[in-house]
């Protein structure tokens, strides 16, 4: 499926929604493994993109993904600022070529991989975007596929970031990063799949 | 939650205004982007430093001659953005390149990463220099790596020194390389950090409970434990400390007694006099020491310890040399 | 209670102890006294200050080259005794004379009096400075005067500075009299100090309360009120200083802005902002700042503010002049 | 009645086991309108007193009286240490020319007031002194005419030393230094004038 311009922008708007709604649980979240900012940080960074998108008459593809990454790389600071930045960054390289949005989503993927060093496993937001990834390879990408990678990060102990200092005791909380990747494909689903 | 400030969201910003208030005799912010840097640039290699706010005097207290040429102050215990770090470099430059000094957490590392990415797309000379002095956590392929704390103000003095006196960009990334394996850095505390935004501390300690090993952003440490005397602590401190240093058969060594933000100088001169009667033990010369409030977390109560190798003269030479700035 | 200390009674002389361990380089102690004075004594007017422990960095953080030459420690919050002073008097005299500091309270003055009076008994010149800043308590014949606080330590740069130039006895008294009555300090509390060895605070706040007017010694102030911005802080403290100081047609002024030893920095300098902000209403130059902890209330959260008129540029010039001290 | 050398080292040893044991409630009082140091301050000082007058073998009353008078100096500090202690020493040297005790406790009062500036009225160790000294007179010092001066500091408004800090709020408080005082002269009735 195509990512045409409009709705790259409609599903990074409805993101941005998902993320104000959802600030104080994903500070929470990472309250309990890490240092309690996420939700700020992301809050920040979204407001900051909604700005940047607004200010957009006629979107086009790669356009709405730079200014996403711009706004991201910009504003959020701390991991998840570099993160999101650089796979929108790459998701907006990949949308000179095409627009398809499997390989965008994968660029993507590719861009925080790259910057994060992180692998599947590690309990970062790369345990959602990885899954997400096949799914939509087979065109199979659904909430509850989404609920299901999110969910996933419980188990398994932090490897990277700053969840990793507290170790074994990072075992049984939700990423955070995970979590907000997930309305990142939530919003996806919402406005570009169904 | 207590402070004296008025909105929660505005304490950098505000803080930031204080500062360049009080000290626009020898530094000036860099519009837009909560950098602050000296005035007087000398024709030598910059050091930038910075990170997340709220481990005031770090990083705008280490800035001026002989130390800092610039800090960049995220929000509040959350890493700069790389654009923002982007500015501090070019303004930090005279021709003669920069070295950045960065404190090993995911965040700033990424960030300061990508900042000298594209100041090297600007051809400026940008190195860098990572510090991981807590050896609360385990340096292994399934954590971050250790974190850089307070250690780090002795890397800033000690290149910020042999950068005044006119060492190349690469010579001093080189000597802050190895520097940096010199320095060990440990931490407790008895109570957790408040975020002003967030507004409640990062963890609960009841009241005679402590926390050993304990990260400047709140983060809890290794072990909890009862609130013990100055003598024990700093006895679990400085053995873990010295078995690390004197795996290099360390004949001299510098301390930096470091609060975290709320503890009375008293405790810490109380708890310095327990580590050097500890330090009997070993066959060591002190040749080096600081004590006070250098790396803090918020209103943290606690202190951390930091254990530097010295037994070459030419960096207590660097640490002793007179600077121009705040609060070193 | 929670402290990184080992017995509450063995604070003062571990915190001592720590402190001559820490800076032999240059300062020594004189045994069975709890007197830190420098080793190397010019030949000029002696400054020695002192009062109960509990306000560190004052006193000991002050003493060296062109500040003060000997500190006396007392128990926390306690006057030193006559004969602890006299040896610190004995000790700094090199001929010239000594000039005792002393904060404006009934055990500091009684104490210091007797002191001199035994001095001037063994033949050596000693003459006394008052110190009387706090603005908070009323000056009347129904109590005891206004009370010296943080505004202490300019006194100490001042005429520190003066006394090292090589300001006769005399003229420094004459100078220090003149100068005290143009410093005027007011602090805020928004909690309690707790003396190790009462184990409590020395009164209670609220979690949505603070104290303004408040003294050094854990002293309940003028009006207890639901905690404010700092904004409204500033503006309170800053109307009934200048109020004070602008009977004097005064056109240059200094700030301090003092830590009370448990409140982070960046609160000091969101302050510090506040502050200037509402210095706009009037028309004075602000030609000196300092901002940290000088005179503090052990684990007291909370501030004080200090304006000094600086109207005679000789008076900027000695707060400017460098110093050989730890804490300045 | 006279202060002979061994009644002047049974009345401070009293005095120091009243004030041991009384030391918590003593610094109370001074947290209530002080600075909480009293029982302490006076603790610290009679202990010195006591180690004095353990060493003197044959007690003689000005000795006596001028080892008090230097520990209590030499130890305090705060208020009470300059004021205890000048009321001593002009004991000490009155006791070199009569050993009455009327005239003695008369000489230390003289001491407090020279020493602290204070007059009857301001909430102080005086309000204590004064009464007594005018008991001695008539022989008529007890234990209630004691604690009858001593209550009387709680209405008054302190107009020296720190508790003048507070003003009206040390209005129906004892003061700290009167109540110490008050076990100085209750040791006195108990060793001496019975
Ligand atoms: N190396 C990494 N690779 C991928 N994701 C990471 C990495 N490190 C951290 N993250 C993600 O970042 C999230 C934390 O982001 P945030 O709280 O905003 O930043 P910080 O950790 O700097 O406070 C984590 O929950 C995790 O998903
Ligand atoms: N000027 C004075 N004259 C007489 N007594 C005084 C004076 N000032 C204080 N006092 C006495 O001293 C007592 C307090 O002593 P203490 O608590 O030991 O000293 P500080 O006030 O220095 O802490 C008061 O309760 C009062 O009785
Ligand atoms: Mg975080
Ligand atoms: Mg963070
Ligand atoms: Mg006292
Ligand atoms: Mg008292």
């Amino acid at each position: 499926m195509e990512l045409t311009g409009d709705k790259a922008k409609a599903w990074l708007l409805n993101f941005e929604a998902k993320i104000q709604e959802h600030k104080a649980y994903l500070s929470d979240l990472d309250q309990a493994i890490g240092d309690g900012d996420h939700g700020s940080n992301m809050a920040r960074g979204t407001e900051a993109v909604k700005v940047n998108l607004e200010k957009i008459a006629e979107p086009e593809t790669a356009e709405v993904l730079k200014q996403a990454a711009m706004a991201l790389i910009s504003k959020v600071g701390g991991a998840s600022g570099p993160l999101y930045g650089s796979a929108f960054m790459q998701m907006a390289k990949t949308a000179k070529e095409t627009t398809d949005i499997h390989e965008l989503i994968e660029a993507g993927l590719e861009g925080i991989k790259h910057r994060g060093k992180a692998d599947v496993g590690d309990k970062t937001m790369v345990d959602t975007w990885a899954p997400v990834v096949e799914a939509l390879a087979k065109d199979a990408l659904t909430n509850e596929a989404i609920t299901q990678a999110v969910d996933a990060t419980k188990p398994l102990k932090a490897k990277k970031g700053r969840a990793s200092y507290v170790g074994e005791r990072s075992i049984g909380a939700l990423d955070p990063g995970a979590v907000s990747s997930g309305y990142l494909f939530t919003a996806l689903v919402e406005e570009v799949l169904q | 939650m207590k402070k004296i400030i008025n909105h929660p969201s505005q304490v950098v910003d505000e803080m930031l205004k204080g500062m360049l208030y009080a000290h626009s005799d020898f530094l000036e912010g860099i519009d837009e982007t909560r950098v602050i840097i000296e005035k007087d640039k000398q024709p030598t290699v910059g050091l930038v430093s910075g990170g997340g706010s709220g481990h005031e005097p770090a990083h705008a207290g280490f800035v001026g001659e002989g130390m800092l040429r610039a800090a960049v102050l995220g929000e509040m215990f959350t890493s700069p953005t790389p654009d923002q770090i982007l500015e501090a470099i070019k303004a930090s430059d005279t021709g003669h390149g920069v070295l950045l000094i960065v404190k090993n957490y995911t965040g700033d590392v990424m960030n300061f990463d990508m900042a000298k990415e594209m100041a090297e797309m600007e051809d400026i000379q940008v190195a860098s220099v990572l510090v991981d002095d807590d050896i609360a956590v385990e340096d292994s392929t399934y954590t971050a790596g250790k974190r850089g704390v307070a250690g780090t103000v002795l890397v800033h003095k000690i290149l910020g020194h042999f950068a005044h006196e006119g060492m190349a960009l690469n010579d001093l990334k080189s000597l802050g390389d190895a520097l940096v394996t010199d320095i060990h850095t440990l931490g407790v505390a008895l109570s957790g950090a408040t975020v002003p935004e967030v507004g409640k501390p990062g963890f609960h300690l009841g009241e005679s409970e402590m926390e050993y090993g304990v990260g400047i952003h709140g983060e809890p440490g290794y072990r909890r434990d009862t609130l013990k005397p100055s003598r024990e602590i700093a006895k679990e401190l400085t053995g873990k400390l010295m078995s690390e240093i004197m795996t290099k058969k360390t004949k001299k060594i510098g301390l930096l007694v470091n609060g975290l933000g709320a503890t009375p100088l008293q405790e810490l001169y109380v708890f310095y006099n327990d580590v050097i009667e500890e330090l009997a033990k070993y066959d060591v010369e002190i040749v080096f020491n600081k004590i006070g409030d250098f790396m803090t977390s918020i209103d943290m109560t606690g202190l951390s310890l930091t254990v530097i190798r010295l037994d070459d003269d030419k960096r207590t030479v660097a640490l002793e040399a007179p600077v121009g700035v705040l609060n070193w």
